[in-house]
């Protein structure tokens, strides 16, 4: 039924244990055209090591402005079943659960209205459907809003947030990273929807510093659980680590940043002011050392990819923010930082590329924050900086004189 | 929920902004019962582990590869694997692997004797090699340098032993991102690859008026090597300055920059994104350039091996690859791995300075 | 060497480009015969060293504190007591310190007796506080926001039991610049003094064409701040960009930026230029401004005292000032020492970015 | 005989332990109209908190573009001592060593040049004779030069070279810092005199890593000792330092930044091949170690004060150079670097700043110097670099898959 190509070279690429993404094109090519001719022009793709899409194309659906991803092969003539060849993003579930069910609709779905090929997820965190045609958005769209599922974000717009599986299955999530995730996707679904900022937001949250959904590096803003109160340690569990040879010392002693745990063979001590709550041995000694409240996030602000001004990881802007049901402060701090970006932002320019040209303290101030030194890894060096008129009234030095 | 796609569909009636649905509809009961509540956890094979609620209650999960790139006949086979061990639950996790939810002890062996019967590939939890965070390559993107699920299936081919069986001093987290657009997480990888370019943008001055904006272009370049060209119409390149980035590519289709046999991958080495002991750290560079020599690239195949090897043999228990790099130095890093050290790698971008050794600190190795 | 100082001078048989003299001809004999040869040193009292030859061979150094600003009549008085106990050998250190050069051990008490009725303050070897590195100020720079040797002057009367007999965990550096010109060890030092403004040059657009040049001028704004203004043959200065750094005023008088009500000092610590455990590192901001409280600035000393008593109260033993920082974490330094943490000590210049902190990594202080 | 002012402001300044530089002024000015108006000029800025000095003046002396600093007052009328009150700055000797007779010699003369006031030293390492009038110039330049000693370095020129006491008095010293300054000086006594660079440029030279003298702070070319041979170990007298209280595990090997020290109590052990030649054992137990030949010099470019770009550390461009006699390499990698500098620096633009934004690959080029890790910090991060066409010749990996 569908095309057959001769791919010596992705055949190859079947060979070897690791499950084969050649394997899965295959598969879908046996039933859908599009993925035949996918196949071939890829393998046409491994002959002359270049990529045969064109730029771009603007496709969507109707009352959105994102979405689709449009998507035209440059080799038309050969591979029709690609000359359209749009990607969908479908936002995810929080914490990426599935049932059954659920993803065999996803399965009806494409193999109705796309090529058969996903991938689950997207790097953002979106599911991904791979390969249809313009004329299938409309109905496809439809059909994924009558089962309670709605479109991922593309474009200047917030992008699906996305977070670590978090207090479903992790015993360290020191903040619900689910629900707040569930929260700020149905808050924002204009802003998700319709492309209006400057450029790209990102939003990922995770349940503690671990950060295992690469938050600090890939979220223009990164909300990580962390927690107040000292560790709290089972010395008999720590005992059996021992005894099943850890090396306490080595492994967790001497790893530690903060370098505030002794251990005496018997007893293990954390000076608790001297922690920087890094998770380090809380995760070595999973289940003998847990964190106690108060429980709350550390607030980041500016991850991105290098272009323009090169990669950035996120800075804190708020190093200890409670996070409850209906999370006002985090809403109205977001809206406030859109505002402004909205305001002053140039076209194609991330948040944290804003903060860097008109200064954290304008942003700061933007946001109703105040300047702590957990904002810093370490104050300036160079001694030029400015004032402003009512920094002339306050004068701390008076204090010192007392 | 009883799913429904109707043979006719009446767009019209589309509704908006529904966002996706709750997540409770997801989860498997004993996660719903000790949501938030969970105790600890036991890493009981490289692809199983449980954990502990509180209140007792048990939960096992069982990782298996997936390459990501999933056809909907292999999607159907892991829902119905689901359906027969775990009451139809399983996830995906943040590097793309699958993760059966089993609530039933008793269904846990005879759920892997299956996976691995038909050959899924079970592990990945703990100190190990996990899946490949990476992008879409010469498979759907028009920006792609190198292939992404090429990279990674013959890479994880490589160290497959590490992800099924064999422990490594920490995670190894590996990422590939097809151009310089970076959509996979390479900038905070333990090893990392990313296609890149080498020649200049070729300017196609008689489509460049009716496809792009002269500001965005101009503003696209990091390194300022783009001027207008009035009489073209059009925007001229200042060669000494390019640095092939491509971003002005991104921004405008006039300036293609892919070049079959110039472009290649190069490898970045030592980041991570979690707090444990060190802050986060960027990944950086290791090798500036290899070919794309398809369809298995050999020699970057060769390069990583040298690196991680070095790392397995070298490491501290618990140190990533970043943390080992800085405990040893980047000197005898490049002595261990035999790594060429080129101009390349010393970098002449904005930061620059910020990367030159300010210290007599050095280690002799030669 | 005969010195001479003709009564009438002939000008015309000046020679040129002689350079120095030859540093042999100020050595000591002992020192000329043990050249590269030296095997150890004690340090035998705060301002007492001896060092052994391989020889065996010894030589003995007495070290006094200098105001750098020496009369001749001062400098006479030195070389009297030089010749009376070091045969007139003597030398001056890097910070300016006076180190008498003692071949004869019988000499070296007499001369510290000397020395102590004379009222010379006789210390700053070993593990303590020595002498201020510093700059001009009013008393010779047209440039300085701050006097220098007052600085100096008043910082070291606060912490002179720390020069004569006190102990430091390790050595505290101390400099003092009397602008941002920092002629000083200011970016480098333990704990140093910087004279800023506050207040925007004020543009003298009448005198800009005769004594200024425009390139240069816009070109030593580092925040680009300065266009042309060429109605006026001038130049604007963009209020909102300017951080009153002065360097316009370096190049073009024409720009005054001194401001007596506004003008005063910052404390910057934490700097370090020895290899010596970790590398050299740069001074921090700790206190954005004091006011020019002449003639002692008392509030510069309260706060330095702040911050050196919660260094000698925290550090380690050789741990330096940043060092101690950088353990403690810099939220705990701002606790311990109380100072205010404001606006100003947030990077917002060209690399700000590489200062924010990129890690979940916090220690809670309160 | 000079004029007398009320000095209430300064008098508190004499007041206190440490010797006050009041007081030498006022020494000075019983003798001397210029100090003495220096006095009065000075009481007044202590009174309104400004500088009275005008900006700039160019002065000099016959045959030299550089070594006086002129200086004129902004109140002459009021003060007319200080009208004129140049600096002339004097090339000290290496490691500031001086006789008495030299030093009376500088009395005699200053007293009759000048206003009595003195320096020692400047930052930069010159001697610095500080308040004279423009006649006394070429007289007071003729009789220094007569008795051995020339000018220094002023302008957009090589400034007075300066070194540590090196070899002279410390048993650290891998080089021979004093020889080193001498004879650079000597060589380069034109460019230390007659401005002919974009900018100023300073050498210092340091015989170890300890930097006595700031080199790495503030030189644009820093030399600073080290060797590459093993710290050799004199067990007893390590043995001694504990006795005598070191806690030498807390003190030495926790302080280590190479992890390479071990202490048993007994013998102290190093591993050589992981130390970073930091020094701090060396030095903390004193005449217990030694590093061992090979003896040579790590080579680092670029400190530099704030302006323009922010202050900077000098960076190493070559890690280790043996430095004997006549130092021909050295001397002509310095040569080459000024050609370069010379042709492509702008105005004011140190040589680390040019480096900066021609790119360090150009400037180790021009010097004839190989790329090596150990130039940096750590190799770059973001993914754009440049390529010469010269490098596709290269091909490393073929390397890798024999
Ligand atoms: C599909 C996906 C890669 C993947 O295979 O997973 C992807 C694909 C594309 N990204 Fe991306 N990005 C994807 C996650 C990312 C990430 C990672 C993340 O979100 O965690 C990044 C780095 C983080 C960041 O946002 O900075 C990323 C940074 C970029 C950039 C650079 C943005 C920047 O500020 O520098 C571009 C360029 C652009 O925006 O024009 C880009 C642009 C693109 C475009 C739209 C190509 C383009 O230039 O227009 C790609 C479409 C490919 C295609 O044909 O389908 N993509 N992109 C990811 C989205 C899936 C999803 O929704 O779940
Ligand atoms: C399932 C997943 C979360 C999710 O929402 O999907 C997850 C789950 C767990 N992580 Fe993770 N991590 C997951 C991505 C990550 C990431 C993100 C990434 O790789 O992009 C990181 C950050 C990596 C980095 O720093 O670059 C991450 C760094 C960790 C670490 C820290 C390792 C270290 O010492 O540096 C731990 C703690 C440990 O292993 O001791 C950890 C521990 C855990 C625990 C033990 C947490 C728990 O109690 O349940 C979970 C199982 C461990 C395992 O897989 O070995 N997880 N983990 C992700 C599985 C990815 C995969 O398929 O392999
Ligand atoms: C005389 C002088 C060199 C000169 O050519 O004039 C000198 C001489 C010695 N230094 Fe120094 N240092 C001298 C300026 C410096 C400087 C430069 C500066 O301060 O601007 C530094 C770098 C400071 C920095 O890192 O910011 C310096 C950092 C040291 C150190 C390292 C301290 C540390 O652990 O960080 C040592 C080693 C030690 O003390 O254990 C040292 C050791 C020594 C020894 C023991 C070397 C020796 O064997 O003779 C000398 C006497 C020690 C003392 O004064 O305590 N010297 N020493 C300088 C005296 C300045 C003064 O009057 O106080
Ligand atoms: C006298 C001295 C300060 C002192 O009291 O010791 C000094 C005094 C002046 N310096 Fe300096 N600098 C002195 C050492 C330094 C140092 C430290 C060093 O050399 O180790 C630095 C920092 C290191 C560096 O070179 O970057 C220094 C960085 C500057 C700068 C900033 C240069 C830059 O690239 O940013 C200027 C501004 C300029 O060049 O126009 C400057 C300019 C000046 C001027 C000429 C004022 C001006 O703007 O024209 C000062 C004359 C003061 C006067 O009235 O006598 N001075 N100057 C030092 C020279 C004495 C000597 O020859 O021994
Ligand atoms: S980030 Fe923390 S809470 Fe979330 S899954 Fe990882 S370890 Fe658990
Ligand atoms: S969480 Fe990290 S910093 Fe805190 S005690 Fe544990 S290892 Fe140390
Ligand atoms: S990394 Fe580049 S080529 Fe790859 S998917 Fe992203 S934009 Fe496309
Ligand atoms: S490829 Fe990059 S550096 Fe070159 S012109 Fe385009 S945007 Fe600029
Ligand atoms: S620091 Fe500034 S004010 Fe002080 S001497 Fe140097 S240039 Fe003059
Ligand atoms: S004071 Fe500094 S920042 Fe302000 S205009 Fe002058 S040079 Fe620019
Ligand atoms: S730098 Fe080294 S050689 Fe020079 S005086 Fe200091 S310790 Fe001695
Ligand atoms: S010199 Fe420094 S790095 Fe080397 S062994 Fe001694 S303390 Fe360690």
């Amino acid at each position: 039924m569908t095309k057959k190509y001769d791919t010596p070279l992705l055949d190859e690429l079947e060979k070897g244990p690791f499950p084969s993404f050649v394997t899965e094109i295959k598969k879908a090519a046996a039933k859908s055209a599009m993925a035949a001719d996918e196949l071939g022009q890829l393998e046409k793709s491994f002959r002359d090591k270049v990529t045969y899409w064109k730029h771009g194309g603007i496709v969507g659906v109707r009352g959105y402005g994102g979405g689709v991803i449009g998507r035209y092969s440059q080799l038309a003539d050969k591979f029709p079943g690609v000359a359209h060849f749009h990607t969908v993003r479908v936002n995810q579930t929080s914490g990426l659960f599935y049932t059954s069910e659920t993803m065999k609709f996803f399965c009806d779905l494409w193999d109705k209205y796309g090529s058969g090929l996903t991938n689950f997820h997207g790097s953002t965190g979106d599911i991904i459907l791979l390969g249809t045609v313009t004329e299938n958005l409309e109905p496809l769209a439809t059909v994924l809003s009558m089962n309670g599922f709605d479109l991922g974000g593309s474009g200047s717009a917030m992008r699906t947030p996305s977070c670590c599986v978090g207090p479903a299955r992790c015993e360290w999530s020191m903040i619900d990273t689910l629900d707040i995730t569930y929260d700020l996707t149905q808050e924002f679904q204009d802003e998700l929807h319709r492309p209006q900022f400057p450029y790209k937001f990102k939003i990922k949250t995770v349940g503690c510093p671990v950060d295992c959904n690469a938050s600090i590096a890939r979220a223009d803003l990164s909300i990580i659980g962390t927690w107040k109160g000292p560790i709290a340690i089972d010395q008999d569990k720590v005992k059996d680590y021992a005894k099943k040879g850890m090396n306490i010392q080595e492994e967790i002693v001497n790893m530690c940043p903060g370098k505030c745990i002794t251990w005496d063979g018997n007893t293990l001590n954390i000076n608790n002011a001297d922690c920087l709550h890094c998770m380090h041995c809380i995760t070595k000694l999973a289940g003998a050392l847990k964190p106690t409240p108060p429980f709350g996030a550390v607030i980041l602000i500016g991850a991105k990819a290098p272009f323009v001004i090169g990669a950035t990881l996120s800075w804190v802007i708020v190093p200890f923010m409670e996070l409850k049901p209906p999370y006002q402060e985090l809403k109205d701090m977001i809206r406030n930082m859109w505002d402004w970006w909205n305001e002053y932002g140039k076209n194609r320019e991330r948040i944290g590329e804003l903060i860097i040209r008109r200064g954290m303290r304008e942003f700061l101030e933007v946001c109703g924050l105040e300047p702590t030194p957990e904002l810093v890894r370490e104050p300036r060096n160079d001694p030029f900086w400015f004032w402003k008129e009512e920094d002339f009234e306050k004068k701390p030095w008076e204090e010192f004189l007392k | 929920m009883p799913y429904v796609i109707p043979d006719v569909v009446d767009v019209k009636q589309r509704k908006t902004d529904i966002g996706p649905p709750h997540y409770k509809n997801f989860l498997p009961p004993v996660i719903q019962k000790n949501y938030g509540d969970w105790k600890t956890h036991e890493i009981l094979s490289p692809g199983l582990m449980v954990h502990i609620a509180n209140s007792g209650d048990k939960i096992w999960t069982v990782r298996v590869a997936s390459p990501r790139l999933l056809s909907t006949d292999t999607l159907r086979e892991i829902a119905d694997i689901a359906e027969k061990y775990c009451d139809g639950y399983f996830r995906f996790t943040t590097r793309n692997n699958i993760e059966f939810l089993v609530s039933d002890e008793s269904k846990v062996k005879p759920l892997m004797d299956e996976l691995a019967d038909r050959k899924y590939m079970i592990g990945g939890i703990g100190s190990r090699v996990s899946n490949i965070v990476h992008t879409q390559g010469w498979i759907h993107c028009h920006s792609a340098a190198v292939d992404a699920s090429a990279l990674v299936k013959v890479i994880m081919d490589e160290f497959v032993d590490y992800f099924t069986t064999k422990e490594t001093p920490n995670k190894v987290r590996f990422a590939v991102a097809c151009c310089t657009n970076m959509c996979g997480a390479v900038h905070c990888s333990d090893i990392a690859y990313v296609g890149i370019h080498r020649k200049l943008p070729r300017i196609d001055h008689d489509n460049f008026k009716n496809l792009c904006e002269l500001p965005t272009t101009i503003a696209s370049c990091p390194t300022a090597a783009i001027t207008p060209d009035p009489a073209k119409k059009s925007i001229k390149i200042n060669a000494d300055k390019c640095m092939y980035c491509g971003n002005c590519f991104s921004v405008c289709p006039a300036l293609p920059i892919a070049d079959p046999e110039n472009d290649g991958v190069a490898i970045v080495v030592g980041g991570k994104v979690g707090n444990l002991r060190k802050p986060p750290m960027f990944s950086k560079l290791a090798v500036a350039y290899l070919p794309n020599n398809t369809p298995r690239w050999p020699e970057v195949v060769k390069a990583t091996k040298k690196i991680f090897d070095a790392y397995v043999a070298g490491a501290k228990k618990h140190e990533r690859v970043g943390e080992w790099i800085e405990r040893i130095g980047w000197e005898k890093f490049f002595a261990v791995t035999g790594l060429p050290f080129t101009f390349q790698h010393i970098d002449d971008w904005t930061y620059a300075f910020k990367t030159f050794r300010t210290t007599t600190q050095i280690k002799w190795t030669k």
